[in-house]
């Protein structure tokens, strides 16, 4: 009568390891076929780029998680990215002439950004919950925005940053620690601790309680706004961590900095196994659903097979082929327990 | 002479009429040069947004291990960095249209100009416009080469006393050509010009002005040379009477120049210099590429 | 033996088994159902009873064993698709979409039409004589999702009542019926019988099976233990032929609470959405029944009560403070939990297991140094499994495959989780096997034995005789009547609750 | 007892009026606005113009509404459309060149958008229902697809339509019918049998129960997969009858058409009061939400109050505020009648 014997303990835990399993197995063939289009593929330096380049994405993924397993959506990511980086480097190009170059002004530009993104997840969660208008619209609203803002300030052109004062901002995008670059450690850190505030704290569960049944939710004594409201909050801190180590990698923002990187950081959420619905949301998935669809990019540029016009249309096979590849893993060891 | 040389070709993609040009000629060029030199390997990547570009470069130097550059920067100053790692990578590099502010990075600059196809411009409306006449112009999508035209025009104009009714951005796509003239169109009754910058643009305007039967009010100067345009021109369109050179071929000579560079026995190096020059009935020929898309 | 059906039979199962995964549920069980006749199935909660009758519905395809249907083995169709062979089944579960409108409800999947298109306005009729039949009053174009728990029951039955069936199986229709609807629903099924339907029907509520079956089956754990005829019965032998032993005093005595304890609730001109000028006290160590009709606004009340509904007029305070809650956590904080009627829409996350039910409204208990512990809430479950008597063969499954029953114990324990010292309980035993309502009522007993106050709002009008210290009668949203002593029986209660008398209370 | 009388039949209709009544008062608002800032917004011209322009949009986001309704949605739209034209456009070249110019080269035309559209349509519902595979991803998937193929087909640059057959194709766009411009007619009548289709028959019915609850609907006969599949063709369909009223517009189709034309859609959609989450679908609000979209543009381009830089912050809050003011007072037209 008792349930909680060892043996469906180490059966549940078997159960989780093959949902993950199935993003997984995709990421795997992936690397495999860049292998042998191109050996170098998994050359030290071409890993690294990929890691490197993955993390921007990654970490809005890891935001874009929450706001989705908590029932919502967030279209204005990109856009948001854009308008943080091109604030941060106005305020530091402003400080650098009032003050001078210093460490200090990079900060300056870290700070404005984190508050910059808190404020703008802020608006979003404040809108969709208080306002009580959906999500899509108030984030497709501001997605306009926040693109307009940036092409207003920087005139229609591109917003720089003081070459000196990117000379000691580089090294954020650009070093490694223990042959690590530093964007690749944000990014672990960042789903480290999305993967457990997903899974070890009580907000995490209460996200998966509201995309679930926002009504459960709401009879269960959770504070189903706030909860909303963190997410978006959390969605805005992961854009602008984004936007941090962004920034001095190429110094400059513009009204094309962040095109569809909305799309780009749903499509990993959901690559990850994470339910578009809500109520079920998984890290894990989410950066390795960032680490394919980075891949993909940089496998098409391996190869001459095929033509140019005709990457998108790849990416497109790809993706369609990594989830239906993953869903094959993952009905396997469904069957028993239908996340939905 | 038969070592292997690998160039690298990194532009935007196609998301517009000009850049699908530009792709085309690309691509034309590859096929040409590969056919011509056994060990001339040509890898063209197209990218999306100046992020992507950076990454495609990063991209060519790891993992194609090229020898050459040939870059149409999305945006300049986002580039200069990953372009300055190829060159750094031993990489010779070869910019095309935008230049970089750091121009100790590039061995050969081929260049567009962005400036004087609006200067251009602004000088024929004013031949055939005088003080009081009014145009509109329809812009592109906000980037810095939209804003470098437009600035050089209104420089140009400035003065002349006409005036500009109003400016809006279509986005270098016809569809939007379209239903922002046909909104300028219903807000203005007396308009003498279109300056519609590109010749996607101008084809949409030219529509909305057929579906208002106001073809007789007023011509339309577009820009880059396409072939549907200059074939008007040659025969004599009214509408759209001239045309402002902005060639996507300019990709093409840069790549010839890059392969001259391991081909030819002295280095390579410069600035040249292509130049908007304006197209009309008497020298449209010489700008016609019946086979190209654009 | 051959697979003979049993004489006259029109539905029947022979040998079934069935097995989830590895986990048996069901052991070659033989059951038939008769033209006519109201053929009922008890047993405890996860006995496979809903397992069985979605066997015999085409929902769930027997491991092993036949369905004889008209005489003929069949494989019926699944997905409700042997309705069109007239099998109609309501399910445990409401089974409504709630966007849509209860005309649309009622004809989903059979609609009507003219012209190729939609008959609306027959369907409209339609829908409002059947609804008029069951004496339901809601408004054949209001949203499912407006409707209260009992409504939709309603509404489901309507539905059923409104296909041509042959055989109609109901899985415990009443379980959020009060006793008027009940009655009303009776005489729906012996008009159906009189013309030759044949009605198989669960309940956990043995006078019902008394009142209305001819036939009885019983079953445990999965295996059949016998089929008799109802006149050969008694309540006390089938409830111990169903628990295996013999059950004394369903009700523990009742213990009258201190005349001086304090009032811990005291609710005054409370006013809100479907109720209006509500008053009434609580004391500690009481046990306060709420009895009335289906949409009477007893539910309408514990809501404003515990802030998931903002009064609008009235006060509330809470031992002596006035409080005005907003929110479920601020209440909860104040000691009053709120267990809602509605565990499928309100009460559980249908699609997590059972450890993040029963604590997700306790969370912050089980951190230490804001993380969760795993080990908290496993021991938690295990208390709550000891203590409810929860059933999962599978631990890990979803809450939406446990048992009604046991997804009902699991509401319960979720709902203790909090140690509340003023619990109002909705429906608190909906489906729930008699052996285990025994436990839960000495469970409530305690509670008011160790000086905690108790409201329990229930349409099973014997459990808030036998649990009550007094009874508070709703009508249409006021109160009518306030019971004590020995006038708590269902007599008078009615009598409230119909308007035939009005109350003195003001 | 029974409640059933002429009464609430009567307040039914005004709840029903109200709910719609929200999109409408945004758009009588904006129009307005539009008067007010330019009166030549309510000019004949422009009012055709917009009205015809809003067709494009509108028809694609009838189809769009069941979509969204079953649960569903359909990111591939704009590509498809492009695709779509595209091959309409290599299709009737074909045909002049080989059999010269008539009214059967048009037809020819429309017939093979009419098959690609239910064939796109198709695919996209299958690989939803029966490849179980997210509706987010198989559309993000086929619309890269449909973009690259584009680009492909046109070699980067642009397809036009022999000046012979456009001559005979034209008037379908240009030309009128009792005053009504024939795209408006054809956007009238889809949204008509759009309408029936959703309030008078079981089909529309099956939508909406399939997206408020799969299982209810499954367990009630309801063939999901088959309802969801029909729902990604009929989408296909309208995305093909809009091409054919915008191929003879410009006679050209390039890699840059539709773009952005499934926000779009599914904007209007939602502007309408659809549920994004399915469930509960409006056709007439979908129709308003698409004549809201294009009064926005609209208005933006007849005034110059504004920074041009700014347009996209000027449509997102109108955006924002028009689904605001239509909650408003579909909050309190909901109050006895939550819709969810
Ligand atoms: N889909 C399923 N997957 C796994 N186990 C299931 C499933 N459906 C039912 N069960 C299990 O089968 C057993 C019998 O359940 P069933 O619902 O038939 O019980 P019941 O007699 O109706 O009980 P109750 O009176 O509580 O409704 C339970 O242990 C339940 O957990
Ligand atoms: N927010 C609300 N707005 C309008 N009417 C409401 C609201 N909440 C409840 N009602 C109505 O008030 C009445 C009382 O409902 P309630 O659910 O409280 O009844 P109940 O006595 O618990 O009966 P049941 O057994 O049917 O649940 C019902 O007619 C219900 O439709
Ligand atoms: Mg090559
Ligand atoms: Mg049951």
């Amino acid at each position: 009568m008792s349930l909680a014997s060892a043996g469906t303990d180490r059966l549940r835990g078997m159960r989780i390891d093959l949902k993950t399993a199935g993003p997984l197995v995709a990421l795997i063939l992936l690397c495999v076929l860049g292998y042998s289009l191109n050996p170098l593929f998994l050359a030290e330096g071409n890993v690294s780029n990929l890691l490197t380049r993955s993390a921007f994405i990654g970490i809005i993924a890891v935001g874009a998680t929450f706001v989705i397993t908590a029932g919502g959506i967030d279209l204005s990511v990109g856009s948001m990215a854009a308008f943080i980086a091109g604030m941060m480097i106005i305020v530091m190009n402003w400080a650098v002439e009032s003050m001078g170059v210093s460490v200090g002004t990079v900060l300056l530009g870290i700070g404005c950004s984190l508050i910059l993104g808190i404020g703008a997840g802020f608006i979003n969660g404040f809108l969709t919950t208080k306002g009580k208008i959906e999500a899509f619209i108030v984030t497709l609203g501001t997605m306009g925005i926040y693109r307009s803002l940036i092409t207003y300030f920087a005139n229609g052109g591109t917003l720089s940053l003081d070459s000196d004062a990117r000379q000691i901002y580089r090294p954020i995008y650009y070093d490694s620690l223990l042959g690590i670059p530093i964007p690749v450690w944000v990014f672990i850190v960042v789903a480290l601790i999305g993967w457990v505030l997903m899974n070890r704290t009580a907000f995490g569960r209460y996200c998966m309680a509201i995309g679930s049944s926002e009504h459960v939710a709401r009879y269960s004594a959770i504070k189903v706004d706030r909860v909303r409201t963190i997410t978006y909050i959390l969605q805005g801190l992961c854009v602008s961590l984004a936007t941090i180590i962004y920034v001095p990698r190429l110094g400059s923002a513009s009204s094309a900095t962040g095109v569809l990187w909305e799309l780009e950081a749903i499509a990993a959420v959901i690559i990850g196994g994470t339910v578009l619905k809500g109520g079920y949301g998984r890290i894990g998935g989410t950066v390795i659903g960032a680490l394919i669809l980075t891949a993909i990019g940089n496998i098409l540029n391996l190869t001459e097979i095929i033509s140019n016009y005709l990457n998108g249309a790849v990416q497109g096979v790809i993706i369609i082929a990594a989830v239906y590849l993953q869903r094959g893993s993952f009905r396997a060891g469904r069957k028993k327990t239908p996340a939905q | 002479q038969d070592e292997q040389v690998r160039i690298g070709v990194s532009i935007p993609a196609a998301t517009h009429g000009w850049a699908g040009g530009l792709n085309w000629h690309a691509q034309e060029a590859e096929s040409r040069i590969e056919a011509q030199y056994d060990n001339i390997d040509i890898v063209l990547v197209t990218a999306d947004s100046p992020g992507d570009q950076a990454s495609d470069i990063e991209d060519l130097i790891s993992v194609q291990q090229i020898d050459a550059l040939v870059v149409l920067p999305f945006e300049s100053d986002p580039l200069v960095e990953p372009v300055r790692q190829a060159k750094e990578a031993g990489a010779f590099i070869t910019v095309v249209d935008r230049g970089l502010p750091d121009t100790s990075i590039q061995d050969v600059y081929v260049a567009g100009n962005n400036s004087e196809l609006g200067s251009v411009s602004a000088d024929y409306m004013m031949s055939r416009l005088s003080e009081g006449d009014n145009i509109v112009i329809l812009r592109g999508i906000p980037t810095v080469i939209d804003t470098e035209r437009f600035d050089a025009f209104m420089a140009g104009i400035e003065g002349s006393g006409i005036n500009v009714l109003d400016d809006e951005f279509a986005n270098w796509n016809r569809d939007d050509g379209f239903e922002v003239m046909q909104d300028f169109l219903s807000r203005f009754p007396d308009i003498d010009a279109v300056w519609a910058q590109d010749d996607d643009i101008a084809m949409g305007v030219v529509e909305a002005i057929r579906q208002a039967g106001r073809e007789d009010e007023m011509f339309v100067v577009g820009g880059a040379g396409m072939k549907d345009v200059i074939q008007g021109i040659m025969e004599g369109n009214e509408l759209i009477p001239v045309d402002v050179l902005y060639p996507p071929a300019m990709i093409a000579t840069a790549m010839d120049i890059t392969v001259a560079n391991f081909t030819s026995n002295g280095p390579v190096q410069g600035e040249y210099i292509l130049g908007a020059p304006l197209i009309t009935q008497e020298n449209a020929e010489q700008f016609y590429y019946p086979d190209s898309p654009f | 033996m051959s697979e003979a059906t049993p004489d006259g039979a029109i539905l029947s199962a022979s040998r079934v088994s069935k097995s989830f995964g590895e986990i048996p549920v069901l052991f070659s069980i033989d059951f038939d159902v008769r033209p006519g006749e109201v053929h009922a199935i008890i047993g405890e909660n996860g006995a496979g009873k809903s397992t069985l009758i979605k066997i015999l519905s085409g929902f769930e395809q027997p491991t092993s064993g036949s369905i004889i249907y008209d005489g003929d083995r069949a494989v019926l169709p699944p997905n409700g698709e042997a309705e069109a062979r007239g099998i109609v089944l309501i399910h445990q579960e409401l089974n409504l979409a709630e966007h849509l409108s209860v005309t649309d409800s009622i004809f989903l999947g059979r609609e009507l039409h003219r012209y190729g298109l939609l008959d609306l306005k027959t369907m409209r009729e339609r829908a409002r004589a059947i609804l008029d039949r069951l004496d339901v009053r809601v408004d054949p174009d209001a949203r499912i999702s407006s409707l209260s728990v009992a409504d939709k029951q309603m509404v489901e039955i309507a539905k059923a009542i409104n296909r041509d069936a042959r055989v109609l199986i109901m899985d415990e229709p009443t379980a959020v019926l009060s006793v008027a609807e009940t009655k009303t629903l009776f005489e729906q099924i012996r008009r159906l019988t009189e013309q030759g339907v044949a009605i198989v029907f669960i309940s956990h509520k043995l006078d019902e099976i008394m009142a209305l079956a001819n036939r009885v089956t019983v079953l445990r754990d999965g295996q059949l233990i016998a089929t008799m005829n109802t006149s050969a019965l008694t309540p006390d032998s089938i409830a111990q032929m169903m628990v295996g032993r013999e059950l004394s005093n369903l009700y523990p005595p009742k213990k009258e609470p201190d005349v001086d304890a304090p009032v811990v609730l005291s609710v005054r001109g409370l006013s809100a959405p479907g109720i209006s000028n509500v008053s009434f006290d609580l004391r500690g160590g009481e046990i306060l029944g709420f009895a009335g009709l289906i949409g009477s606004g007893r539910t309408a009340v514990a809501e404003a009560v515990v802030g998931l509904v903002v009064p609008e007029e009235g006060e509330i305070s809470l031992n002596g403070q006035p409080v005005a809650f907003s929110d479920v956590r601020e209440s909860l904080a104040a000691g009053l939990a709120y267990m809602t009627k509605d565990r499928k829409g309100r009460g559980l996350l249908l699609n997590m297991g059972l450890e993040p039910n029963l604590t997700l409204a306790t969370l912050p208990k089980h951190r230490r140094g804001g993380f969760l512990t795993a080990s908290s809430e496993h021991q938690a479950l295990e208390r709550a499994v000891r203590r409810f008597d929860i059933r999962a063969r599978d631990p890990s499954v979803g809450v939406g495959q446990l048992s009604g029953g046991n997804q009902q114990k699991l509401l319960l324990a979720k709902c203790m989780e909090s140690d509340p010292d003023i619990v109002i309980m909705d429906e608190p035993t909906r489906g729930i096997d008699v052996g285990t309502k025994q436990q839960i009522y000495h469970i409530i007993a305690a509670l008011a034995a160790e000086g905690k106050s108790v409201i329990v709002i229930s349409s099973e009008m014997q459990e808030v005789i036998g649990l009550s210290h007094r009874v508070l009668v709703m009508r249409e949203g006021r109160m009518a009547g306030l019971l004590e002593g020995a006038e708590i029986n269902e007599a008078e209660i009615m009598r409230y609750a119909a308007g035939v008398k009005q109350g003195e209370v003001s």
